[in-house]
């Protein structure tokens, strides 16, 4: 983990409110699917740090899947080509990947950003499951669908399956799917349902949580959520964690 | 040119203190920088057993500065003493444990626990606004502020910094009030209490539902209450509230700081402490200082 | 969709009245926008003779906030009857005449010679940081409150306003007091007492050394003070203190204020009250609001 | 006057640490010289517009003459074309301008800003002289060349007169030059060496003050100074007030 300073190489809007935000810079780290990184954004009025999933690396290159929420990812929006940002990364544990396991992934909305290197570590025996609001809300099918089979979901139905991703996990699984593991990350319903769903089938289940955060590194303690009946750090000792230890 | 400060005989390698809370036991920025470099680190608020905290959202963003709610998560002083203390010991920085109580029991034996260690400072939090019972209710009341200290003061061996809230009318008399119980130095200000508010889901934003204030937002307000206080009592000052950068620890120490602490700035930033102290002579320069002492108190006012 | 307020028996057409000290008599933003849109205008602190104010610098500007000391320049009570008063008359915003004073006396007077004019309330500015005698002593101890409210209330014909200063231990003590004096409503905040330094000239940044903290940096004390007070006493709540947007009008009526004051956004921009007025139907739709008075206290805390 | 969004057609580093920074508005009134405007600094923490004299104006255009100084001027000096910007103008008073008369001009530093327009309107009778720390430092020398006799002075002598641009007038007055009127516009020294020599020599002479101000329009007492003995407005009563009632 580390502090870098990272030029931006492309910034543009895939689907309304979202941005894929592209950037270069010098001595990264490894970085895997679930870890995050802290993001500067350029408002003078803005005190803290944004926190967004690294949706892709290479080397020296780190992709983020950004939505437009408030002031802070808005003036993340508007970054050009060669515009300068500080970044603190890579954050958190990330998903732990088991080689040669069966993966299921299930995103929901921007929720699917970390999950996309997640699919690639799991190495090809991997089921996606992304869902989304309606087709206009799609983002990065194609990225997906080169790193595991993909089933683009959507509420409305008006691409790929309808409903929510995880019924159509359930749908496959009911089919004779058996993943060893599934890897969640999205709304808090969806979360829900997933740790359900993996929690009655007896399969291991990761869930990435969400909270507001100062420090990003672990030394606040603004971040926490009850892990095991304890005040955890999201941050540090996740973002990621066993379905079953969690509460949502 | 010197930057070496010496507060009530400890001596710091610069006048850069970070301040509890915002630096976990240090380990964490270590990852990014040498935290030995620092004048000092401030622990997060210890109490005498393990506390979880609140619940819910902790943290709020406001113009120029945050709200938190963190309400003294710690894993307690014996916790503290083993797994935490040998690693701020060896860092190099002057080590200060901040202390907090519910009660002036509570004060006393962890004063007491505290002194038997190798910390070099006891910092007395009388002054969180994110705890339910004791707390800030210890530092409003002047009479109170001096109780606390006084008991503190009877069942500690290393020197006493009282921390001072400003959530109060007068902060000159709360400084006296802590000086005439015993008190080494004070340290202010702690957080402004504030609230912040969700108008779509009609919520406060905190779980909690207030949450202290802090960051470049207070630092007016600080300014003002360091140089208050500076003209009440003679114990050194340890200011802080919004400092961000060099040239702020300077607009500090000419308002009475003696030294100074940087809180929401590593949230801000993680190498925020590392480059005030990396920009502090060059600011000393501009400023045509030699030993930054001198200037401590000296604002033409 | 509603946004008419009634404050005591005055009713306003919206709830956003210019704040005192930052918008003179509403002659200057006239030539801006009509002033009349306005729910109201609260005047520039009167005094009972002229006042020259203080001198040197009187501004500076801080982060997401400035610091004043305009320290009361007014022309007298006389002039601004003469001279202003039928302007704001005319202007169709409701007129509150904002009454400083250095002594009980004082404030007794001016009462009641504002009793005689057609103003339509009258707000006492108890809590003015940037005079030397009066000003914000009298805001402070809850008793001296209480005294010059009830001296005010019993030489005032008007409604009256009593406007509170933040720069306390427990506002809501003196929200009870003024309350219990015969104030009929309360306005909150005043500005926060800080202060600002020039490190190069070592000397503070405004004339007077100490000025008012104001802006959106003081939103979040803001909203916490205005919930304080709103469950503390049962006259109406005027809210203040960083607002710059139609969203902020509504975070400081869920924390209980019946109508708001714009201060220091009318300095950002002389736009802003029309704009904040002219957007308060569309975020009230946003939040599902039809009638403005329905939500003013109603935060889910 | 009034409230206006303008958009940069230009803004150049004209001498170091000085812009020209020129917009095109639609809908301005005529302006005169020695009015300025409220420019919103474009930093979401700073709360405050800053003041900075009208240069030259024309249909639907105004060009400003800023020094970097702090954080507000500094983002002011990075804004590029295209850029939008608010601004209140033409605010104050400006200089008074008497058609026929004999005028002196003085200027120190950006203390020039103001005081082409007023060259302009004085209609060729007149002299300026504007002094600078070094020929480095000498601006739009050009452009006040055209509108008339100008002489550039510098500290140092590196370029024209050496010595203040007081001491230039005065020696021109010795020579037998007789203003009618001096308008000036500079550092305190150098208004008050002016305010001085036309008070010796009973030239009517006008001063533009500089005072740190809140809403520039008159409302909030926060730019006061001292004139004939009352505490002042200089945006709204001023900036430009007769020598005689100022104390410098
Ligand atoms: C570990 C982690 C990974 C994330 N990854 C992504 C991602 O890949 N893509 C993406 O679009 N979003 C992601 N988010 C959510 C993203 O951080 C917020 O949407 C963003 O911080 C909102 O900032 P703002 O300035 O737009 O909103 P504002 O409301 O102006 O923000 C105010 C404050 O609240 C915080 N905040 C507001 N909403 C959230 C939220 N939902 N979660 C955490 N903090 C919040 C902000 O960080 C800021 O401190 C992630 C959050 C976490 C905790
Ligand atoms: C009527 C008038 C006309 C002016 N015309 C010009 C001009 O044409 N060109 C030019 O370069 N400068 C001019 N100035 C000065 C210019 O306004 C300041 O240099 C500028 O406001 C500094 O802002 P900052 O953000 O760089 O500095 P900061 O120090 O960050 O500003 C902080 C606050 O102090 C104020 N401030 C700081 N210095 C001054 C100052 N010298 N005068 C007034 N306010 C100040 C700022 O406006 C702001 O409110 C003029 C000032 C006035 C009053
Ligand atoms: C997240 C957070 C946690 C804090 N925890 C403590 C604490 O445990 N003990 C304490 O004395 N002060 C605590 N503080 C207060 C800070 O030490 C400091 O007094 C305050 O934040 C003002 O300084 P700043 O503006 O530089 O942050 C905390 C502040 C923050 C932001
Ligand atoms: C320049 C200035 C002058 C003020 N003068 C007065 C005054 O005369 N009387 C008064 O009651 N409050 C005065 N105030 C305080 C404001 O009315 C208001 O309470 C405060 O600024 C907080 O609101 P804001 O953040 O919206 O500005 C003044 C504030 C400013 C900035
Ligand atoms: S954000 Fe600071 S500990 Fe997690
Ligand atoms: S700046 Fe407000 S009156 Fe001049």
């Amino acid at each position: 983990m580390n502090d870098f300073t990272g030029e931006v190489i492309a910034n543009s809007e895939i689907a309304p409110g979202a941005f894929l935000l592209e950037m270069s810079f010098s001595g990264l780290p490894e970085m895997r699917g679930g870890q995050f990184a802290m993001l500067e954004p350029p408002r003078d009025d803005c005190v803290l740090r944004r926190p967004l999933g690294i949706c892709m690396a290479a080397p020296d290159y780190a992709a983020f899947l950004m939505q437009v929420k408030g002031g802070g990812t808005e003036a993340i929006s508007r970054l050009e080509c060669g515009d300068t940002l500080r970044v603190t990364m890579p954050l958190g544990n990330g998903f732990p990947v088991k080689p040669g396991a069966t993966a299921a992934i299930v995103g929901g909305g921007f929720g699917i950003a970390p999950l996309y290197m997640t699919a690639a570590e799991c190495g090809g025996n991997v089921r996606i499951y992304n869902g989304f609001a309606t087709a206009k809300q799609v983002m990065l099918a194609d990225r997906f669908a080169a790193v595991g089979r993909l089933t683009v979901c959507t509420d409305d139905g008006s691409r790929g399956y309808r409903g929510y991703p995880v019924d159509a996990l359930a749908e496959d699984m009911d089919g004779g799917f058996v993943p060893d593991v599934i890897y969640c990350c999205g709304p808090e319903p969806l979360m829900r349902a997933v740790k359900k769903l993996g929690e009655e089938r007896g399969v291991e289940t990761y869930l990435s949580l969400e909270q507001r955060m100062g420090c990003g590194v672990g030394a606040c303690l603004t971040c926490t959520c009850k892990v095991a009946g304890h005040n955890t750090r999201v941050c540090k000792d996740g973002p990621v964690f066993r379905s079953t230890e969690v509460y949502l | 040119m010197n930057t070496r400060v010496n507060i009530c005989g400890v001596e710091l390698k610069n006048p850069v203190i970070a301040a509890s809370g915002t630096f976990g036991f240090g380990r964490e920025y270590n990852e990014f920088y040498d935290v030995g470099m620092l004048g000092g680190i401030s622990s997060k608020g210890l109490t005498l057993l393990p506390r979880e905290g609140n619940d819910g959202v902790r943290i709020a963003e406001t113009p120029s500065g945050i709200l938190n709610c963190v309400g003294l998560q710690n894993p307690g002083v014996e916790a503290f003493i083993e797994r935490e203390l040998p690693f701020m010991r060896e860092s190099g920085a002057v080590v200060i444990a901040n202390a907090a109580g519910s009660s002036l029991q509570d004060y006393e034996k962890i004063c007491e626990r505290l002194s038997e260690t190798d910390v070099d400072m006891i910092e007395l939090n009388i002054s969180c606004p994110n705890v339910r019972c004791g707390g800030m209710s210890f530092g409003v009341l002047p009479s109170s502020v001096e109780e606390v200290t006084r008991a503190a003061r009877s069942h500690c061996s290393k020197p006493l910094i009282v921390k001072l809230t400003p959530n109060v009318s007068d902060i000159a008399d709360n400084a006296r009030a802590a000086e005439n119980g015993g008190a080494d130095a004070v340290s202010l200000i702690n957080t402004l209490t504030g609230m912040a508010v969700d108008v779509y889901t009609r919520r406060p934003v905190l779980g909690n539902v207030t949450g202290g204030l802090s960051g470049p937002c207070v630092k007016p307000v600080a300014l003002r209450m360091v140089r208050q206080v500076y003209k009440a009592v003679s114990v050194p000052i340890i200011g802080l509230g919004g400092i961000t950068s060099a040239r702020d620890v300077l607009e500090f120490m000419l308002c009475g700081a003696a030294a100074v602490q940087v809180g929401t700035a590593n949230l801000s930033d993680p190498l925020a402490c590392a480059d005030i102290v990396n920009g502090l002579t060059a600011e000393m320069e501009k400023c045509r200082i030699d030993d930054i002492n001198d200037i401590v108190g000296k604002l033409l006012d």
